[in-house]
């Protein structure tokens, strides 16, 4: 056991996958001698030279296109776009060509690509800095999405997405990044299943459901409920897609009320899917509609208004009160 | 490979795309992308790879490509017949990647698979398939860029064939030549007669010899004519002149390899095109149905449990 | 009254708005001298000249870009995408720009952009050629989307969405391009706000809700099932953004069951929007859960697969039959 | 204008950036983008436009053009403040469009704005201020091949500073010119001394020139240094050295200018610098609070109803 930034979690994790896979290869902008904006990938042109960790020109449709050339010829590229609102430049090659080659080829190629990316907000960035795209990621068949919430998570789920057949787009919760806890990389885990949950916090009154950054604001509310006997279950989600359905079924026929929170605006965000979900499955159980607490449907604002912007821990709460006290109409 | 050899080959390709057209028109192809008059280009670039080691990047218009590299032709056309959009021949083996019907959106590829192939030292070099008009697209620029950086052995072989469907290349290729561009770049660029089939196939085996070389990337820029529409849905008459297909009818680039042929060979090959085609049509004909729950098939490696579910109809 | 094709309604509000307004211009590929590949600007371009009709390199990035900053010089563009599968290497345009630019410069640029895109499938065609974009540009804050399904619908919100001063997604259905019916571009129009919904039949036994060539397959569905005493009321959503929450509340009020039915993938769909929206506002009146009939998590597939993958009227009905025959478990 | 003139824009320019800098460190900015180094390629080109009829697209790091063309220089360092992204000064007043934090982005705006001012006959010009590393992104080549296809009145301002972010421009620009794209697309390019201050005024005069007169596009590559980090969370000693650092401060533009000019003049030039300092400083300090609900404007022309009951909180 030691202590861990979310930062240092990742780096380790792509050590070492780098060290167990001689085809992974790590590439994008400043991501050789500089080690990344954030740093995640520091000291691994270092370790494993500049044909495995490399810099790529300024051109993220470029770099995407050529993880796919690279899979085709059977490595495992591990791209970083370098902030979440600098996919869509990317976004035809991933959605066109990276999620489908499998399918177009009839199996024939395999798209081993894990593409990540510094995503959602809370840190003051300039424009384009805080963006959340899990919504679209979600929606395109072929791709796998995941984010994880803690050091831990951030380590397996990187080593999971890496050793996955399939096209991973790995959404790092750059606010985070930061943020230290104990975990041991190097202990036995579980097997988990690409696409389950986790819970967070148990509780028996209502449902918590986010992922990345917003785990800990749900963990933050559940902690403040608590004082007043309200006992919220927080889940992490991590898998984006596959979605767990399941999971969030299991907790919410016991709690009988959900909340997801995100950080995306909420028109066709990925809460209205969860949502979508979780009443499709319980619907005989819920008390009261699932209530969804997200960024506004406005575009991410500058640094001055991104706490107006965020779901805060009074609108989770009021979203929670609103559930608890919800009466048939 | 020589003259006879390549017009052969070229002679096949005309003959089937005419056999596709009529397959078009009596309902048995919903659609297709004629190549009519790029054969030597095509023929004369891909006959030039070294099977071995070398890959091609197609769009989807390149049979001509298919039939130089030994593509299974049925499978090659079942994208046309509706059967699997990338076609059903298996492009590992055929060293032929799934027919890319995003214009432009294949060139990156051939980039990434040369760095992969310079990485694992097989001296292989991708060929990248593109037109004239795929050259405005900003892949193509970023592309070209990634391999002259890194001087990856690639050939960006660009078929000039005149228009982008209704778009004559001088209202879409700023400065005119697509390889002229190759010098903002700092590699070598060449523009060559893409009805000559000799012509065709010599500049990409130099290009090839580059590559392997560590010369880094070549761009080809073949001059040649799209004789027929654009698609089997396109009327050409919106566009452009008879006159100006009259006059590229005369640079028939089959016709001008036959013309310095010995009758008997153009007759022999005449006859196995013949034999060539009817086998395909049957082979066309002969394919069936897709089998149920194929949908569902390769979408990821290992279908997911959602998917799963969908396909049992869990979800309506 | 007259007879016109969708194609030729859309041509005719083209060149309506051509005429009413000369800041109005028209380019992408081959609108000019061939007309559009779907022949919708045809002649427009021998009507008003090559300065306002006019063909574009063959690239939609820089399509959109153009459009941005002829917006900034004060024209109020219409662009086209070919087809909905080559928007994508144009979204970072829309999504940055397009979407941004009025907002970013504190409403001192306008940005009256009109982007049509031949949508959705159903025609057999390529790979690319049949995609279903509308819950991505939904999920944007600063843009509006809007489908038409008829004639006279595409004639109306075509001219709407030219004349509204916000960038306005507007999304073909190339399927139903060459159906034809009666009616009269003269006619005043009832002034409807921008994101009402259309009562396509009305019916008191469960609402279906779709947009696009949807809205005919929901049609005949309903058709068959009044055979059977079924009286299913068809809502036709037109705005996929905004939606038109207040109308399908007081639908589902009345019908108390609904069935949303879309070409694109299931998961992070429009669907799931549709569904918890109606489910928030009608919680207490649902009697079942929101079903949704639409795309598989596949890629869009060749045409030999292509009934398999869309909605067909088996799955609608079978989900009529589901939502009718629903016990609260 | 003069070099006393243009010496003291750049002066302004290094000032306040210096300033921006200092404020950052003091906890006042959030970030900060510098551009000590490029004064005479910001200021020099913008000098020269006409803010009657020409327009200029920036991205984050274009404080001296902003200086030059008069620009609320609080209104411009609020997008560093983190108050709006786009900035709080008046785009169309300015002649200067938001700050545009894509990169590459912002070009093809240019473009379709230039073509939108032939059609107006207004004579203006469009410049697009971008990096090296902005050359690139597929955005840029379109927007080249649009500008001349069309032949439109855009100025392609490249600012080649050497670096984007880490990669030296020798790893990121194959051939190692944008100026030598443009042969590509049968347009002008000329490269130019970007810390002379006149060089750069003069070639953005000719370009200017050449626009109006429908001369078409020109690409300027204006050979600079970025003398300080890529931004206040940036560390150059991760991947450049202190030699050429050095060498580049000996090139410095403000000190080169002024250089050229007599001690009273400088002198002058610094007094109205530390005035203008002081004005942005009290103003950036006493730029306060957004109001509530700021957050909700502007996102259509008229909010929507979703929107509205978004704000008033009927959607928590
Ligand atoms: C990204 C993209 N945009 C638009 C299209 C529609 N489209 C298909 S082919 C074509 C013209 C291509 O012209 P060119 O690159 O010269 O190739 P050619 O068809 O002449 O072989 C267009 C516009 C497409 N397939 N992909
Ligand atoms: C599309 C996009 N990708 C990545 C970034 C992150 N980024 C900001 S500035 C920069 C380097 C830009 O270099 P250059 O174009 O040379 O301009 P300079 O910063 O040197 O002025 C990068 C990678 C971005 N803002 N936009
Ligand atoms: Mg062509
Ligand atoms: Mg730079």
């Amino acid at each position: 056991m030691s202590e861990f930034s979310l930062q240092q979690a990742l780096n380790l994790a792509l050590q070492h996958a780098c060290e167990d896979d001689d085809r992974v290869l790590i590439f994008g902008e400043d991501v050789g001698g500089l080690g990344g904006v954030f740093r995640v990938t520091d000291g691994l042109q270092a370790k494993f030279g500049d044909r495995r960790v490399f810099d790529t020109p300024l051109a993220e449709s470029g770099i995407m296109g050529m993880a796919v050339g690279l899979a085709m010829a059977g490595w495992r590229p591990v791209p970083e776009v370098q902030f979440d609102g600098f996919s869509y430049p990317a976004i035809d090659q991933i959605v066109n060509q990276v999620a489908r080659l499998h399918y177009r080829s009839r199996g024939s190629f395999a798209m081993p690509i894990t593409l990540r990316v510094p995503s959602f907000g809370g840190i003051r960035a300039p424009e384009h800095h805080s963006e959340s795209l899990e919504a679209l990621f979600a929606h395109v068949p072929g791709l796998k999405v995941v984010s994880p919430s803690t050091p831990g998570e951030g380590y397996h789920l990187l080593r999971q997405s890496i050793a996955d057949p399939d096209p991973v787009i790995f959404l790092e919760p750059k606010s985070r990044y930061w943020h230290r806890e104990s975990f041991d990389p190097g202990a036995p885990v579980e097997p988990l299943p690409v696409g389950t949950s986790r819970i967070a916090r148990p509780g028996k009154h209502a449902t918590l459901i986010a992922w990345g950054a917003m785990v800990t604001r749900c963990l933050q509310v559940a902690e403040l409920a608590a004082e007043d006997g309200v006992e919220l279950e927080v889940v992490d989600l991590r898998w984006l897609k596959p979605i767990d359905a399941d999971g969030l079924a299991a907790s919410v026929s016991r709690t009988r009320r959900a909340v997801v929170v995100h950080e995306a605006p909420l028109t066709a965000g990925l809460g209205a899917e969860v949502s979508t979900l979780v009443t499709d499955r319980c619907f005989g159980e819920l008390r009261a509609p699932v209530q969804r607490v997200t960024g506004f449907d406005v575009p991410y604002p500058s640094g001055a208004l991104e706490d107006e912007y965020l779901p805060s821990i009074d609108r989770v709460l009021t979203a929670v009160q609103a559930t608890l006290e919800y009466r048939r109409g | 490979m020589d003259l006879p050899e390549l017009h052969r080959l070229m002679l096949v390709a005309r003959r089937i795309d005419e056999e596709a057209i009529a397959m078009q028109r009596q309902g048995e192809l919903p659609g297709y992308a004629p190549m009519k008059g790029q054969e030597a280009a095509q023929v004369g670039s891909a006959a030039a790879l070294d099977l071995t080691r070398d890959f091609a990047f197609p769009n989807y218009r390149d049979l001509g490509a298919a039939v130089a590299m030994g593509v299974d032709l049925v499978g090659y056309l079942s994208t046309h017949l509706g059967t699997w959009h990338g076609g059903m021949y298996d492009p590992q083996a055929s060293r032929l990647a799934p027919v890319n019907a995003v214009v432009g959106g294949a060139v990156p590829h051939a980039v990434g698979w040369a760095m992969g192939a310079r990485l694992d030292g097989t001296g292989g070099v991708a060929i990248t398939y593109f037109g004239d008009g795929a050259s405005s697209q900003g892949d193509v620029h970023e592309a070209l860029n990634f391999a002259a950086v890194y001087r990856l052995p690639v050939i960006f072989f660009c078929q000039n064939n005149g228009w982008a469907i209704s778009v004559p290349a001088e209202r879409q290729v700023a400065g005119g030549s697509v390889a002229a561009r190759a010098a903002g770049y700092g590699i070598e660029g060449v523009r060559v007669d893409g009805n000559d089939v000799l012509a065709v196939f010599e500049a990409t085996s130099e290009a090839l010899c580059r590559g392997r070389d560590g010369g880094g990337p070549t761009v080809i820029e073949a001059m040649t004519y799209r004789m027929g529409p654009h698609s089997t849905s396109d009327d050409p008459g919106r566009y452009r002149t008879l006159e100006e297909e009259r006059e590229w009818a005369e640079r028939d680039p089959v016709a001008r390899a036959a013309a310095n042929l010995p009758a008997e060979v153009v007759a022999e090959a005449e006859a196995h095109a013949a034999q060539v085609v009817r086998q395909v049509r049957e082979g066309l004909i002969a394919t069936g149905e897709r089998p149920a729950g194929e949908l569902f098939s390769f979408v990821y490696r290992e279908p997911t449990k959602a998917l799963l579910d969908q396909q049992r109809g869990s979800h309506v």
